[in-house]
């Protein structure tokens, strides 16, 4: 059975999800009703994913004559797409297990989960679109419909505000892919997604380069890639829980499965200098992006920042595959390239945990600054759990999944020798570099981003009175057995993952990574080895053995419990521990050419020089220099612009005649020429 | 080293005209404090007179505290001038005062302290820190006057730290051997943005002590109440008993304390010295200094019997005479030690940067907070006690050791650590010669009989008196009933006045790690402070 | 930079050999008073119990009870009767029995 | 004075905590000869000295009398310590802090009242000062002076630890030139 009748059954349920929920979102079964349709549309889209990454390429199909803004409905599921699809399909279920319990049913919350669906839905399309209108069509509504999702709460400001940054830059990235596709289709004059890919040789190597670098523009818009990411870090913390994981769990993998389909597919480039593009724009993102959420207190905007950083780490894994494919190294290619989406499927999995566990935190104590919470682990002891995973796992720490794809990606880099050239060698391991103080600083930022909300003391009363009962605990749950499941499961993910590559660099790299049944080797024997599973047995068994010969042991000496040792004071409070910037203030000092801190300062001894000891405030502003140096003089030239062109519509008819007549005889003469 | 700054340039006569023309004084009458020019004046008075007195070039507020008598407390202010002491009073009647603080900041810590004890505080409702009562001290907890009417949480300044900052508590069982002492510091994870100083937990209520006992029963006491500084806080105490009771130490037994008072600065230096390089890691060097300070100690013990001194000061002379062969021996040995290490430490860049720009104070400050001692000096102030007639006199003739053989006083100019330790390394030089020339001078254990009741004389008096300990300016004023009992006393260390200082240096720009190095340049005692 | 291993070799060791072996430097310390009982009147002690800064002499008939852990050693009982008072000379006065310091010295200079 | 502050009391003041933390001190002694060779740790707690015991304590780890030669060591940390060195008179207001430390102590633990103040030397028991270390922690050992030298602190320590027998029992304090001097 084809991948694609399994897909168009997942759709169907998402339409009929979203149908449902708008009908009767107000009314909680109706709202179940829409969530258990959700789940199972979401399981058929993992199985049709799934199957696909075995399938291979589907054929273009054209259901009926169906057609779309005029161009045919075409139809495909790609192994490349597959991956996608399946963690599409993941974390589809997670969502519909995690709403019934976070909202409550209302009309808003019904069109909410329309417009959720409709997204789903969407992003569906765009995985399974075999021909360029179809991509074109879905990517717009994909996007559209997460603008809505992103306006569920539109009273404040601040949504207003996080919403149009999304939809602004959606839009310029929009036209950019537009264009990109346009000069493709121009060139191979074909629509369909597989022509285009076979006739991309004959296109000249200009023109490819300018499809892919609007393209990589394009994408990296939704992607996030720096300096274009400004959007996540204002839409993220504005939407639902559930919404904001979506937008990082799958819209922005999109965004790296635009870029890969270019490079790979559509407008393979030759020469190198493109995927030095990619990977150097990948390796700034990664490091940036930690930066930033290193200064972060808002726990889901540190989230999204930690986005963008995982963004880049998978495009700079995307880039150094062209490297190498330009360079003569398909197996490396292919490597680089599994690796890739095996951290694309990661992030997805515990981005997705971590933004449902931070709505779980924020409804639970009605705030996401990390310095208001505090010892929330005796108090959401499950999702503490469940959090500590996806915090293993995106801290890329063993034996979890990050730790998995990133090692991968250390393997691929550290091979940049075998290009040939020293140059680019050179340029590799910076990028391998670079991914490594990213990797130092993201394993930082994640024992604050667990430490401080999760362990310590409570630093207010709304984070002392938070109880777990009514949280959603299962969907967190399944993408935490997700995480787990990638990192022990690693050599099945591979063997799938080197069909999909498969399909694209046209390598089976599947024996060559997988000699044994549970080792993977980097692509070439005489480099390293390692087993994913064994470590994940081993360490788990090194962490149960002390466990046993304790529960095993009794203990001799009656043993007391004393409080912690505090030097004595009689009372030690909350504001006594240390606190997310304190935490992070070494970082703020090395790198404050990056962030410019505005520190602002208020003691009590500041305007009486007696000594009187009272409050102090302390206030360190990272400037926002993006925002600030990139975006405000181009919205200032647009407004600029528009100023300038008003005097055009003076609203008098005659002038309005003019202009036609204008424009007619300048049609004529051009038609003339 | 700079030139020497006058601390104060206005002459007492001068001032009291000034403030003659306010109105109402008496100047000096029969129940003035003998041992300083007293001015008492109606209250209302007394903020146009601190004006004045504050507004004079380099004057600088030494102390003020309150007595009862009768039912009403009585304010005095000791003003320092470099020819003496000016002492202003107030008698003020219900519970509030002039807000003197927002005239000169230094009469703050006073402020606190006073309306712990007497209940009475200035009219600018202006929160007060809490200084010496400890927070379970009920209203029946004994108190020098009146206990406060409003409770603490009223007059306390709450401590919140908001925004990107967090307090490291510090203390108060801190350290081995170190006392005991509560600091938070608030920091922003790097540098110092504020520091709460805790001083009560050390309170043990010696002034309130000291009332009613014999003279020799509170010199016992009075030694004990900032045991590294014993001697300088034993003589200011003897000095104001002598000058309440009118009599004057022979000139002999005033050499002896002054020997022991330099004997008690050198092992004072030398300690500060140790706990610099422990502070700064430099164990070695810590060593060196040590050995250094035990020999000295032991000097003290061969000289004097005590390795710290007690008991060589009692009222009216000294019990026992330095062993003059002995220091002539042993100390010009024991100083060289300290001689030697501090100059491996000048040539220890390790050691030097880390004292370098590090808890800086201003001249500025140091007079606008009343700081006296070497923090004082290491700003170029030249605050000591010891010039040329501010020394307490033996005798209506004499003029004090140190008016016969003249102090060089040394100071320095940047006012962080490194000046602080050039300071104390210049005061020991000194300390080692002013001992020479007192034990040349003779130095003997006489004493001046105390007049006993029915003299006449023993009838009561009040007497201010002073000494310069290694940590500063001590000031003591007592007052004596009829039978020669003390009716009140006030002991002032000169921890009490650098403490304040102390947040201030903390606050300058310093990280963590430069806590511990200010404190070991400021070498004070939390038993001094709280008392 | 100084060599401080070298100025420490030189420096040579200072280091006590107590409790090993006696140090002399204690011969200089401050001791609580040994006292002469023949020497010792009843209005001797009196006046020592007068000037003891605190309580650690009293008297009961003909017996001084002289608490050793009270003691500062300050002198001042040698000041008032220095033929019945001498310094004992013992440093070494640790103890866990607190009641091991109090001790009771008879008054026999009335008897004479 | 207060006659509830008379120095003769403590030895009842501790009560029968003093058994037991005597108990814990002979056990202490042994485990120091069995288990730890020789390796004692100290932890200071000053409660309101006169800041001249600290400095006596300081020496002990100076070149002069170098305590660790003899296997104790200090330690900033109560969690390590075994024995507690505690200066001063008992302030009230530090009551919470020595029952703090005292209690972060792992057991057996000794605790050494050092100088005249904690001996109830120089304080009657009032509202500010318990007088007497023994009124409020399980004291083992009282050594005297004021200040105790290094040289007496070390005694202390060894005697505490069982590795020098006391001789404060057998002293008279007669004079020796003393005729009578004997018979006691």
């Amino acid at each position: 059975m084809n991948p694609l009748d399994i897909a168009y059954g997942a759709a169907g349920a998402w339409f009929a999800a979203a149908v449902v929920g708008l009908l009767a979102g107000s009314w909680r079964p109706g709202l179940r009703a829409c969530c258990g349709l959700s789940a199972l549309a979401g399981a058929a889209a993992a199985t049709a994913g799934g199957w696909s990454l075995i399938y291979g390429n589907t054929h273009v199909v054209a259901p009926g004559t169906a057609t779309i803004v005029g161009g045919p409905v075409q139809l495909q599921l790609t192994s490349l797409a597959g991956v996608f699809v399946a963690l599409l399909g993941v974390v589809a279920v997670a969502l519909a297990c995690y709403a019934p319990r976070y909202h409550e049913p209302s009309r808003g919350t019904g069109i909410y989960l329309a417009a959720l669906n409709l997204a789903l839905l969407a992003c569906l399309g765009v995985l399974a679109a075999g021909g360029m209108v179809t991509f074109l069509v879905a990517w717009e509504t994909m996007s559209l419909t997460c603008y809505l999702l992103i306006l569920r709460h539109p009273r404040s400001g601040e949504t207003a505000r996080g919403a149009f940054w999304f939809l602004a830059l959606s839009e310029i990235g929009f036209l950019l892919v537009v264009a990109a596709f346009v000069i493709l289709s121009a060139k191979t004059n074909a629509t369909e997604l597989d022509v285009i890919a076979s006739r991309a040789h004959l296109v000249s190597g200009g023109w490819r380069a300018a499809a892919y670098l609007l393209a990589l523009t394009g994408f990296g818009f939704k992607a996030g890639l720096v300096p274009l990411h400004v959007w996540l870090p204002e839409a993220h913390p504005v939407a639902p829980a559930d919404g904001s994981a979506f937008l990082s769990g799958v819209i922005v993998n999109l965004g790296a499965y635009g870029i890969a389909l270019f490079a790979f597919r559509l407008a393979p480039v030759g020469g190198s200098w493109p995927g030095l593009v990619t990977m150097g724009a990948g390796a700034l993102t990664a490091a940036i992006g930690i930066l930033y959420a290193l200064a972060e207190r808002d726990i889901k905007r540190f989230l999204a920042y930690s986005t963008i950083e995982n963004i880049g780490i998978i495009v700079t894994a995307l880039g150094a595959a062209m490297i190498f494919h330009a360079y003569r190294q398909p197996a490396l290619a292919a490597f680089l390239l599994i690796a890739g989406l095996y951290h694309v499927a990661n992030h997805g999995c515990y981005k997705t945990l971590l933004f449902l566990e931070a709505g779980v935190v924020e409804h639970a104590t009605g705030t996401r600054d990390m310095d208001r919470l505090g010892g929330l682990v005796h108090r959401l002891p499950r999702s503490a759990v469940i959090a500590f995973i996806g915090t293993l796992g995106i801290a890329a720490l063993p034996p979890l999944n990050g730790f998995v794809s990133e090692w991968l990606i250390f393997q691929g880099l550290f091979q940049g020798f075998r290009t040939g050239s020293h140059l680019i060698a050179i340029l590799i391991v910076l990028a391998a570099a670079m991914l490594g103080l990213t990797g130092g600083l993201a394993i930082y930022a994640f024992v604050r981003g667990f430490g401080i909300p999760y362990l310590g003391m409570p630093r207010t009363r709304q984070a002392a009175a938070a109880r777990e009962t009514g949280q959603p605990i299962a969907g967190p749950a399944l993408l935490a057995v997700a995480c787990v499941a990638l990192a022990v499961g690693a050599p099945v993910m591979l063997a799938a993952l080197s069909r999909a590559a498969r399909t694209v660099t046209g390598v089976a790299l599947g024996r060559l990574l997988l000699p044994g049944k549970l080792t993977v080797i980097p692509a070439h024997t005489d480099f390293s080895a390692f087993s994913p599973t064994y470590l994940a047995v081993f360490l788990a068994a090194a962490c149960a053995v002390p466990l046993l010969i304790y529960l095993a042991g009794r203990p001799r000496a009656a043993s007391v419990s004393v409080p912690v040792w505090d030097g004595g004071i009689v009372s030690f409070r909350p504001r006594m521990q240390y606190s997310a910037m304190t935490f992070s203030a070494p970082t703020r000092v090395t790198f404050d050419a990056l962030y410019r801190p505005a520190v602002s300062i208020r003691r009590a001894s500041d305007d009486d020089p007696a000594g009187r000891s009272g409050p102090v405030h302390y206030e360190a502003q990272v400037t926002p220099v993006f925002e600030r140096y990139l975006y405000r003089p181009v919205i200032r030239a647009v407004e600029w612009l528009a100023d300038a062109i008003r005097p055009l519509q003076s609203g008098d008819v005659n002038l309005y005649l003019l202009y036609v007549f204008a424009v007619i005889l300048l049609a004529y003469l051009l038609g003339a020429v | 080293m700079t030139a020497v700054q006058p601390y104060a340039a206005a002459t007492s006569e001068q001032l009291v005209r000034q403030l003659a023309d306010l109105g109402s004084l008496e100047v000096g009458d029969g129940a003035a404090t003998r041992g300083a020019v007293t001015v008492r004046m109606p209250p209302e008075t007394l903020e146009a007179a601190t004006h004045v007195i504050a507004g004079t070039p380099g004057v600088r507020l030494a102390d003020m505290f309150a007595a009862n008598d009768g039912d009403a407390a009585t304010l005095r202010l000791v003003w320092a001038l470099d020819s003496g002491y000016l002492l202003t009073e107030a008698e003020i009647e219900g519970d509030q005062y002039p807000p003197l603080s927002d005239i000169t900041p230094a009469a703050f810590v006073e402020e606190c302290e006073i309306y712990e004890q007497f209940g009475i505080r200035p009219e600018t409702g202006k929160p007060l820190n809490r200084l010496m009562l400890p927070p379970h001290a009920g209203p029946d907890f004994p108190r020098l006057g009146h206990r406060p009417a409003q409770p603490p949480e009223e007059v306390h300044a709450p401590h919140t730290v908001g925004g990107q900052a967090f307090e490291f508590p510090f203390g108060p069982v801190r350290q081995v051997g170190v006392e005991s002492l509560y600091y938070g510091l608030v920091t922003s994870g790097e540098e110092i943005v504020d520091v709460y100083l805790f001083t009560w937990h050390k309170h043990r209520g010696m002034e309130w002590r000291l009332r009613g006992q014999t003279l020799p029963e509170a010199m016992f006491l009075a030694e004990r109440v900032e045991g590294l500084s014993a001697v300088a806080v034993g003589w200011a105490f003897a000095a104001a008993a002598e000058a309440a009771l009118g009599i004057a130490p022979p000139p002999a037994a005033a050499r002896t304390r002054a020997v022991a008072l330099e004997l008690e600065r050198l092992y004072n230096h030398a300690a500060a010295m140790a706990a610099l390089c422990q502070a700064t890691g430099l164990t070695v060097g810590q060593s060196a200094a040590e050995i250094a300070l035990e020999r000295l100690l032991r000097v003290n013990a061969t000289a004097f019997g005590h390795r710290y001194l007690f008991g060589v000061v009692e009222p009216g002379g000294a019990t026992r005479a330095p062993d003059a062969a002995v220091l002539q021996r042993d100390l010009p040995a024991a100083y060289g030690e300290l001689r030697r290490a501090a100059d491996a430490l000048l040539n220890t860049n390790s050691f030097m940067d880390r004292l370098e720009a590090c808890g800086i104070l201003t001249a500025e400050q140091a007079r606008r907070l009343g700081l006296v001692g070497p923090v004082a000096r290491a700003t170029g102030l030249a605050a000591d006690t010891r010039l040329n007639g501010s020394h307490p006199r033996s005798g209506p003739a004499g003029g004090g050791p140190y008016a016969e053989h003249p102090v060089t006083v040394i100071t320095a100019a940047d006012g962080d650590v490194l000046a602080r330790f050039q300071v104390m390394l210049g005061e020991a030089a000194e300390s080692v010669r002013l001992i020479g020339t007192f034990l040349d001078a003779g130095a003997a254990a006489e004493r001046t009989p105390l007049p006993v009741k029915g003299d006449g004389e023993a009838g009561g008096g009040h007497g201010l008196g002073w000494a310069e300990s290694s940590r500063g300016e001590v000031l003591a004023w007592v007052a004596l009933d009829e039978d020669g009992r003390i009716a009140r006393a006030r002991l002032r260390p000169g921890s009490v006045r650098n403490w304040r200082g102390f947040d201030d240096a903390c606050r300058s720009q310093n990280v963590f790690t430069d806590i511990p190095i200010i404190e070991a340049s400021f070498w004070l005692t939390a038993a001094g402070m709280a008392r | 930079m100084p060599l401080w291993s070298v100025r420490g070799l030189r420096r040579g060791v200072v280091t006590t050999r107590y409790p090993a072996k006696p140090d002399q430097s204690a011969a200089a310390l401050p001791t609580p008073p040994a006292f002469r009982p023949r020497e010792l009147t009843r209005q001797d002690a009196d006046r020592m119990i007068a000037v003891c800064p605190r309580a650690a002499l009293r008297r009961r008939e003909d017996v001084l009870i002289f608490d050793v852990g009270a003691c500062a050693a300050c002198g001042r009982c040698a000041g008032v009767a220095p033929h019945a008072v001498t310094a004992s000379g013992e440093f070494e006065l640790a103890t866990t029995t607190r009641s091991a310091l109090i001790k009771e010295i008879p008054i026999l200079g009335d008897q004479r | 004075m207060n006659p509830a502050s008379e120095p003769d009391q403590p030895g009842q003041a501790v009560g029968p905590a003093s058994q037991d933390a005597a108990e814990a001190a002979r056990k202490l002694r042994d485990m120091i000869a069995k288990q730890f060779g020789r390796s004692l740790h100290i932890r200071t707690l000053d409660t309101g000295s006169c800041a001249v015991c600290e400095q006596e304590i300081r020496l002990l780890s100076a070149p002069h009398y170098d305590l660790q030669r003899l296997g104790f060591f200090f330690t900033p940390a109560p969690r390590h310590a075994d024995l507690l060195l505690v200066t001063g008179p008992m302030v009230r207001a530090f009551d919470v802090a020595a029952r703090k430390t005292y209690e972060a102590m792992p057991g057996p633990k000794v605790v050494v009242a050092t100088g005249a103040c904690a001996l109830g030397g120089v304080y009657p028991k009032d509202a500010f000062v318990h007088g007497d270390v023994g009124e409020v922690l399980p004291v083992d050992v009282w050594i005297p002076g004021c200040p105790p030298s290094p040289l007496a602190l070390l005694y202390g320590l060894s005697v505490a630890v069982g590795r020098l027998a006391e001789k404060a029992p057998g002293l008279t304090f007669l004079a020796e030139d003393d005729p009578e001097g004997g018979e006691q």
